[in-house]
């Protein structure tokens, strides 16, 4: 396991989204809250129940029991296959502010108790974006899976397909939809779980074939962006569009649980899928 | 002057000429001294066309669409309609038609000739109706046996508000999904925008041909520049940056054959166009139809499996992996 | 091939379309149409275009190739299983009347060439309802299909299941279904035509299933009947509800298709669908 | 006083002695006598109930629901939702949860225990989406290897415009297709009203079982009154007519199994009701679940093949076919 697996750093989502100091201020009520409050809470606003963005590590730490999680392939590097503008002084910059070295978090571990492969992404990372490293390594846990007869269970946060990638992105989304393809000719479960935010390339590939859809609350998840939309019908978009209750309502999401609750519902959701019985 | 500003400047000339050839034709007066101006002009700003350049071939209103290549390429075709579910889209031909004499199914980007069909078909963007037409005819073609050809040309699947409310996500994955599985035969051409997930919910097959002046990119440049530079403006940068025209992709391991078009672009040989596509739908498809159903499957996954280029960390590279895929592959 | 076969009686249609004598009032356009130019158009009404409904050998005759047709199973006949009021009776007056045995007619035959497995319905008898002898006639003609390696044409003109047959009747619905399957497992073509009128539990089975879905012009297609839909909303239906033009647009038909180009129209998709090859 | 109206006139007198009971329970009265009355009258309406006695059981506003056998048979239930297409229908429940420990597939229709909950729930009355959600379980039923098992009790499909413009009959056709060629072990319960396609469309399965109360019907017995003799008060009738009790279905071959409910109906003790479909539906997936898949849809097939009842024509009939179909095969 390595280092900032065990002790994940958290200073870049803080940074983000909580003043310095000791209180923080929720993005939807505005309130202040006692910052240890919150990241006892699982950074869940404890006045709005607002779900704070998780990074990576704090996605597995939430959803992996201590001590089970094996990585995969963390030395998978992007290599600038366009030498694109830019991409090469951001990722590096992505990888020292971060500490980790790509935008997903790839392994097998237990979620109590049950062995599954893990794909975790991480919106600190570049947005979260697929290239071609993320695209690798999602494939790469759904085969591994396949082999392993391990269900799987991926964490989306997204802003969809890595623009510096250029079209190498975009077939990404073709190689992770045939991996999902093998686990569901292999008959294992896939609990696909939708975090804020999940858009584009992701949503429109493997995020969106899970066997269950489990949102978080309030969560974005759509394909086009807002903006994009905005420009395209000249008119306000409705309220709460993309949010998690919105594609409950539209049949695309099974569940929306609050994290509190999501280790407990994904691992029931397992062994309700017949996953239990897989010794790992 | 700037290689760029040039190039500008003798597009705008080539142009100017091309109007005045065409008046003169017109007029019965003798052209051939103009002609071979124009020829060799256009063979100057073409020869090594810049990107974008060929963005602009690309979006060209006049060039040929998916109704021009289904009558010059397909014969006895037959659109079908609908999802099955909810609708029907216009964005998105579906049908069955003879190759060569033999039946096959078509399914493509629809765009229009004029605005008013241009309206009616949304420029080619398709709702998730369109896509889920399409898996329908994939499956279609899959129970029968059937080949499929798939004729990309959309600048994006469509962004609006029902589109995401009735699983525009889902439907590009599903579709996606039912291609990466086809026992059937699959070969795709770009033949001009590739527009990132809405033209790959169709554009997974066997082979993936693109036309020589085709674009195939993951954000539209204007796209790109605006999230980069925070300058739309600045979209001539970007559609370098992006390596979206159809030689760049064959290096990249994305596209598996160019298909040559006409100096300066297909809208000016429309047949002569057709005909290379035809011939290169022909040959690909005679190849990949030569396999065995699971080896072609086997196949396809493999080649997507391929796609992408990233390395070994150099700090864990001392030992390199065995495993074939560990490593860049191309 | 039976007599009423080769010389059907119209009687019945006639007499519930169109007037007595030489004149027929159109029930669209309310002109006036000579009877013989009416029988010259197929039926079709050469001033607005309406499609009168066809009896079951008309459709026969509209879509096979002429001596070509082997009927199947015409001795099949219902046994009034829950000795229901009044069926024994009606039963017989539509055998009677239309001088035919039940409510579909099945065979093999040719069309414009193509060998293939045909089922009938029959509006006129009894309204092409589909009780147990419907259901096992069209279930032979699918798995029939299946051993001749023949594509299947089905014409549908119905009210739904034979009330009279009780539950017996809507098992024919999944005894079709899985007879559909059959055909589809074999992967041989299913053109479905769906006719004036198409509703109920024959929409709701095979008649839905089809690779393609071809409608006659105006025909009215549906599950639920308009009444019950109206009483149920309570407020008038949208024009132009549940017509060809209107599943056309909705999704779930793929042409729709004059009569006088249906038999070229269903060969040349027989053809394109790989049937021709099929010797028969 | 004709055999109806005594009938109806002792029924009357039984609610009487019922409500009569319950008061004086409540004011803490001696009620023994009073109980063995009841239950004598009970004894004596329910004996051989007429089907129209039972078309009001099936119906009745106390019947247990959905929700009150998932609570009693199964543990560990988690709903799903939505079609992945459109939306989601509260007219069908869909899930996953465990029969006596192991993971099944469950599905059904949902009524409401008010008149909010049931105009929420449109009755029971799906709409396509509801289809749509439940063969996407049947799918995930088939991908996992798990059972299903299927509680249907709905009045119809719901009649509405949207319905039909997305496909109603489209929906329930396909939700058949799904289930015959379902590798998975299905079983399905009629626990409350069978309403024709609306409730076939989940009720096909290598078992159906039915309550002893429950009723299964191509039509209403009011609307078939009001077609047959334009008079939908003779209902009663009508519901003799249809055969549409548990009893007559199984003479028919249509049903397995009669669950025994408690006398009168199962709301009565909905415990004891829940206690034995638990057992029934135990004891009839043991039985499919022993079989290889590739049997269980050949079995599936013959079940659904052999329903109905025609013979030959008598003209015909002097030499009979020997193909076994030809004839009845009940
Ligand atoms: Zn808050
Ligand atoms: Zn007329």
């Amino acid at each position: 396991m390595l280092n900032w697996l065990r002790r994940p750093k958290y200073e870049s989502v803080e940074r983000r989204d909580i003043p310095a100091g000791l209180w923080a201020k929720c993005p939807r009520c505005a309130q202040l809250v006692y910052r240890k409050e919150l990241e006892r809470n699982l950074k869940v606003c404890p006045k709005c129940g607002y779900h704070h963005r998780l990074s990576g590590p704090e996605r597995l730490r939430l959803l992996v029991d201590e001590g089970t999680f094996q990585e995969w392939d963390a030395d998978l590097a992007s290599e600038d296959p366009l030498g694109f503008p830019e991409y090469a002084d951001r990722y590096r910059q992505a990888v020292q502010r971060t500490g980790r070295p790509e935008a997903v978090l790839c392994g097998r571990g237990r979620i109590d108790g049950v062995p599954a492969a893990v794909a975790v992404l991480d919106f600190d990372f570049l947005g979260g974006s697929m290239g071609s490293v993320v695209g690798e390594k999602v494939a790469r846990t759904f085969e591994r899976a396949v082999d392993l007869r391990l269900p799987v269970v991926t964490c989306s946060a997204s802003g969809g397909a890595r623009m510096q990638e250029g079209v190498l992105s975009l077939m990404q989304l073709a190689k992770t939809v045939a991996a999902v393809g093998r686990l569901h000719a292999a008959g294992l479960p896939f609990v696909s779980v939708l975090c804020d935010p999940t858009t584009g390339g992701v949503t429109a590939s493997f995020a969106m074939l899970g066997d269950v859809h489990v949102a978080e609350p309030g969560a974005l998840i759509g394909f086009a962006g807002a903006r994009v939309i905005e420009q395209t019908i000249r008119q306000k978009l409705p309220e709460g569009f993309q949010t998690a209750e919105f594609l409950l309502r539209c049949g695309l999401v099974d569940l929306i649980v609050p994290r509190a609750e999501l280790k407990a519902t994904v691992a029931r959701l397992l062994h309700l899928m017949g996953a239990g019985e897989v010794v790992g | 002057m700037t290689d760029a500003q040039d190039r500008a400047a003798r597009e705008r000339e080539l142009e100017q000429l091309e109007e005045q050839l065409a008046q003169m034709r017109a007029s019965g007066a003798d052209t051939a001294d103009l002609e071979a101006r124009v020829q060799a002009l256009r063979e100057a700003v073409w020869r090594h066309p810049s990107p974008w350049q060929v963005v602009q071939a690309a979006r060209h209103p006049q060039r040929p669409k998916l109704g021009d290549y289904l009558t010059r390429i397909f014969t006895d075709v037959v659109e079908l309609h609908g999802d099955r579910l909810f609708g029907d889209d216009p964005a998105v031909f579906a049908g069955l038609a003879r190759l060569d004499g033999e039946p096959v199914v078509v399914v493509g980007h629809h765009k229009g000739k004029d605005t008013r069909e241009n309206v009616y078909r949304r420029w080619g963007m398709p709702n998730p109706e369109g896509y889920r037409k399409a898996a329908r005819l994939f499956r279609l073609a899959d129970k029968l046996g059937l080949p499929v050809v798939a004729l990309v040309d959309t600048p994006a699947a469509y962004p609006g508000v029902e589109a995401e409310e009735r699983g525009q996500a889902e439907a590009i994955a599903r579709s996606i999904f039912t291609l990466v599985q086809l026992r059937s035969p699959v070969v795709v051409a770009i033949t001009g925008e590739g527009g990132s997930g809405g033209a790959l919910a169709i554009g997974v097959g066997d082979r993936v041909l693109m036309m020589q002046y085709a674009i195939y990119s993951v954000i539209p440049p204007e796209g790109c520049a605006a999230i980069l530079w925070r300058d739309a403006a600045r979209k001539e940068e970007a559609a370098s940056a992006l390596k979206l025209t159809a030689q760049d992709l064959l290096e990249l391991g994305v596209v598996d054959e160019v298909v040559p078009e006409p100096l300066g672009g297909a809208h000016r040989d429309p047949d002569r166009a057709a005909a290379a596509l035809h011939e290169a739908l022909t040959r690909h498809l005679g190849e990949v139809r030569a396999l065995p159903p699971e080896e072609r499957i086997r196949c396809r996954y493999d080649k997507y499996r391929r796609m992408g280029r990233f390395s070994l960390r150099p700090a864990h590279a001392a030992a390199p992996s065995d495993d074939p895929r560990s490593a860049d592959v191309r």
